[in-house]
């Protein structure tokens, strides 16, 4: 497996088919002689604007202080999570406990839901 | 080795320099031509008989004939003053002021006959505007023979 | 020690002479019930064809020029890489003895 | 029976999505300043419409990943954030635009200025991305559409000589007005070569669910579809030449391409028009808002689909939004819609490669698409649209500085 072309910014998935973002970032855990190995999925946060610049990591985060949910940062996967890397990536998670769901809640809770016929972010 | 080195310019094009690709743009034109000028007169002098023919036929509404006679007038005086500014030398330029202004005065008066819907009187003017057209084309062959 | 995968992707490596040896642009994962170990890493401006999916499209051009090292890749087993200094990593080894594959 | 009533309705959503203000106005330029001169590229520029349609939506039915997917999967995010860049600027002036072209059909059947317009027209805009399905939008604005087809009954009413319109099918350096020939053929490649289109096509495919069983269908709709928008685009060419060239008539506002069907259908002419650009836009206005926050959505790996309630998609639902409002703001102000499609066809063109040269990579994958990846034939014709699309961006800009 090759882990740039079949995994970074893959989309995942959790248990009930819900999207919940795509693969931002991946930690690498280095010991001092065992074999190195992939011990986190990062999703969000200022990761991906790290990649392009990180002025532009800056000021993501300065932003996000200002405003938005208050789970700040990158939501860390353990990679034993992980179920099935293929088209999408499967996560034996529920994206809603895993806080990756963080914005589109927020924005549903304090933006959609108030506009006449947004509808209720949360399933009765 | 070609491809070896493309591969390479390829690798070295990250992200970092491609956000510098240039988004501003000036928008700034060079100067039209006495030539070019000419073709806006007479694009806009007959965009005002066309739009007058179509009202006389009572194919367009009132409002969009008159916003569009006015349009016409208004740009035709804005060419007007940077064209007879510029014009090469052998041009009569006060006899081309004298028919521009009479035309733009036509214009005006068929953008008022068409809120006082008297079709006669607007004709009369449009007939004129057409002969005024023809003067002016005879400038703009002179105009575009003399650069 | 934890390394950043993605900024780790790109960065220039040196070899135990401090030779420039390339990029690191792609790795090379073994996956098996719970855990994803590095068995190596791809260095060098080709090994992006590797991450792109693109050797369909590479390989005629390939045969086309009758070369067999125009396109090299360095794998670097995990052995090998000294990644104690992320931003700068460097082999253990020298550049003449990497592998080439492909 | 089934598939024939698919195919049908695919080819008339996308003859009825083709034309919109960039479309009309720079083929109505081209009629009205050089004849049938410039027919060649609204030829060229369909052709490779044609391509790219059929290759996204090879894409989608195959790998289930629409070209915005695939780019951020291959390329890395780095990547996918210039793409965006381009493509969020680019879309979100041809938004004012399609916007600005509502406002000024309104504004020539009532007499009631364009910025007056703008909020009225953004919010309905809006109100039907909130409350509709992708079929109601796909469907209903293309069949409303289908009015457009009176631009055809014009050019053929005005009696075409049809052996110098098909010499206009090759291109011809003109004899003067070179930079202004030049600027008007890239503008009209940018108009044709929508990058939005495309990026909705695709979004479409998923949608709908296509699977690979779409994929003859998906090459009739292609091809068909793009081909009948084609001569759409080719008739308001034509009624240009016929109706404004001999009479010296440029096109540089709305009030002049008013006048476009004035000669050929005296009595209905006029509101004819009016109502094909009303409609023509508020289409596209549809379908570009909708392509944006696709653009996000599918980018960032958010839930996406136009059929959810907006709650159960905030963020895509969000973006449409305040993208939506923001476009109305230049309108409030007074910008000529005109003036910003002229220079947003030409930012169109300029952005080509960002878009194009993904397809050559992701359409040649064996993962996204096993056996149905580019023959050398579609790999060929990449690599031309590749470079005309370079050339298009290295000439925009400074055609449009010297020719706009």
């Amino acid at each position: 497996m090759k882990l740039i072309r079949d995994v970074l910014d893959k989309k995942l998935i959790d248990l009930e088919q819900c999207d919940m973002g795509r693969v931002s970032g991946l930690v690498m855990y280095v010991g001092e002689r065992s074999q190195p190995h992939i011990s986190h999925i990062l999703i969000g946060g200022s990761t991906l604007w790290m990649r392009v610049h990180p002025a532009l990591a800056r000021v993501s985060n300065r932003l996000a202080q200002l405003w938005g949910p208050k789970h700040k940062g990158a939501v860390r996967i353990p990679w034993t999570r992980v179920k099935s890397v293929g088209r999408d990536i499967k996560l034996d998670v529920e994206a809603r406990e895993t806080g990756a769901l963080a914005w589109e809640i927020w924005i549903a809770r304090h933006i959609i839901e108030r506009i006449p016929g947004g509808g209720k972010e949360e399933v009765e | 080795m070609r491809l070896k080195r493309l591969l390479a310019v390829l690798n070295q094009i990250r992200a970092k320099s491609l956000l510098v690709v240039p988004l501003l743009f000036s928008t700034a034109c060079k100067p039209p031509t006495p030539t070019e000028q000419m073709a806006s007169v007479i694009s806009w002098l007959a965009t005002a008989g066309m739009a007058g023919d179509a009202w006389l036929r009572h194919t367009t509404p009132d409002k969009y004939t008159r916003q569009t006679l006015e349009l016409s007038h208004d740009t035709l005086l804005q060419i007007s003053d940077d064209l007879l500014k510029s014009l090469p030398p052998g041009i009569d330029t006060a006899s081309l002021d004298n028919v521009l202004t009479r035309s733009r005065s036509r214009i005006a008066q068929m953008a008022r006959l068409v809120e006082a819907k008297n079709s006669p009187a607007f004709l009369s003017q449009l007939d004129s505007l057409r002969a005024d057209q023809k003067i002016v084309k005879q400038f703009s062959d002179s105009i575009e023979s003399k650069q | 020690m934890e390394i950043h995968i993605e900024l780790l992707l790109g960065t220039k490596v040196c070899d135990v002479d401090g030779e420039d040896v390339g990029r690191i642009e792609e790795f090379h994962v073994q996956r098996d019930e719970s855990s994803c170990r590095v068995d190596a890493y791809l260095i060098g401006a080709s090994a992006v064809i590797e991450r792109l999916s693109a050797w369909t499209l590479v390989r005629p051009v390939k045969k086309l020029l009758h070369s067999r090292n125009l396109l090299t890749v360095y794998e670097v087993p995990w052995q090998d890489m000294d990644l104690s200094d992320p931003q700068h990593p460097r082999l253990r080894i020298a550049k003449r003895d990497l592998r080439h594959i492909k | 029976m089934k598939k024939v009533l698919q195919i049908t309705l695919g080819i008339i959503t996308s003859v009825g999505g083709f034309l919109e203000i960039g479309s009309v106005t720079t083929a109505a330029q081209a009629g009205a300043s050089f004849g049938y001169q410039l027919l060649w590229a609204v030829l060229l520029g369909t052709l490779c419409l044609i391509f790219l349609v059929e290759m996204s939506g090879r894409l989608a039915a195959v790998s289930k990943h629409t070209i915005v997917d695939a780019t951020r999967e291959r390329f890395g995010f780095p990547f996918y954030a210039v793409v965006m860049l381009g493509m969020v600027l680019v879309a979100f002036m041809v938004l004012v635009a399609e916007l600005g072209g509502i406002g000024l059909s309104l504004q020539i059947l009532t007499g009631l200025g364009f910025p007056w317009w703008a909020i009225p027209v953004s919010f309905l805009v809006w109100l039907l991305m909130w409350k509709g399905t992708f079929r109601l939008i796909e469907n209903g604005a293309s069949l409303l559409g289908l009015v457009t087809l009176s631009f055809v009954v014009a050019a053929v009413k005005l009696h075409p000589e049809w052996g110098s319109a098909a010499h206009g099918l090759l291109p011809t350096m003109p004899g003067d007005q070179k930079a202004k020939y030049g600027f008007v053929a890239v503008s009209i490649l940018g108009a044709s070569i929508s990058p939005y289109l495309i990026y909705f096509y695709s979004s479409g495919a998923i949608e709908d669910k296509w699977d690979e069983s779409y994929i003859p269908m998906n090459r009739m709709i292609a091809g068909f579809g793009m081909t009948f928008g084609g001569f759409l685009s080719m008739a308001v060419l034509v009624a240009a030449a016929l109706a404004l060239q001999p009479k010296g008539i440029d096109i540089d506002k709305f009030d002049q391409a008013a006048l476009l069907m004035t000669t050929a259908l005296p009595k209905w002419g006029f509101y004819l028009f009016a109502f094909s650009m009303l409609v023509a836009c508020f289409g596209a206005a549809l379908e570009i808002s909708l392509a944006i926050a696709y653009f996000f959505a599918q980018g960032f790996g958010w839930n996406w689909g136009e059929d959810l309630e907006p709650s159960k998609d905030s963020r895509f639902s969000f973006v449409y939004t305040i993208i939506i409002f923001l476009a109305a703001v230049p309108l409030l102000f007074g910008v000529d819609p005109i003036k910003v499609t002229m220079i947003s066809m030409a930012l169109t063109a300029a952005t080509l490669p960002l878009t194009i040269v993904p397809f050559l990579f992701l359409m040649n994958d064996p993962i996204y698409l096993g056996e149905h990846r580019n023959g050398w034939v579609s790999n060929s014709v990449v690599a031309i649209i590749i470079l005309i699309s370079f050339v298009l961006a290295a000439i925009s800009i400074p055609l449009q500085i010297i020719g706009g």
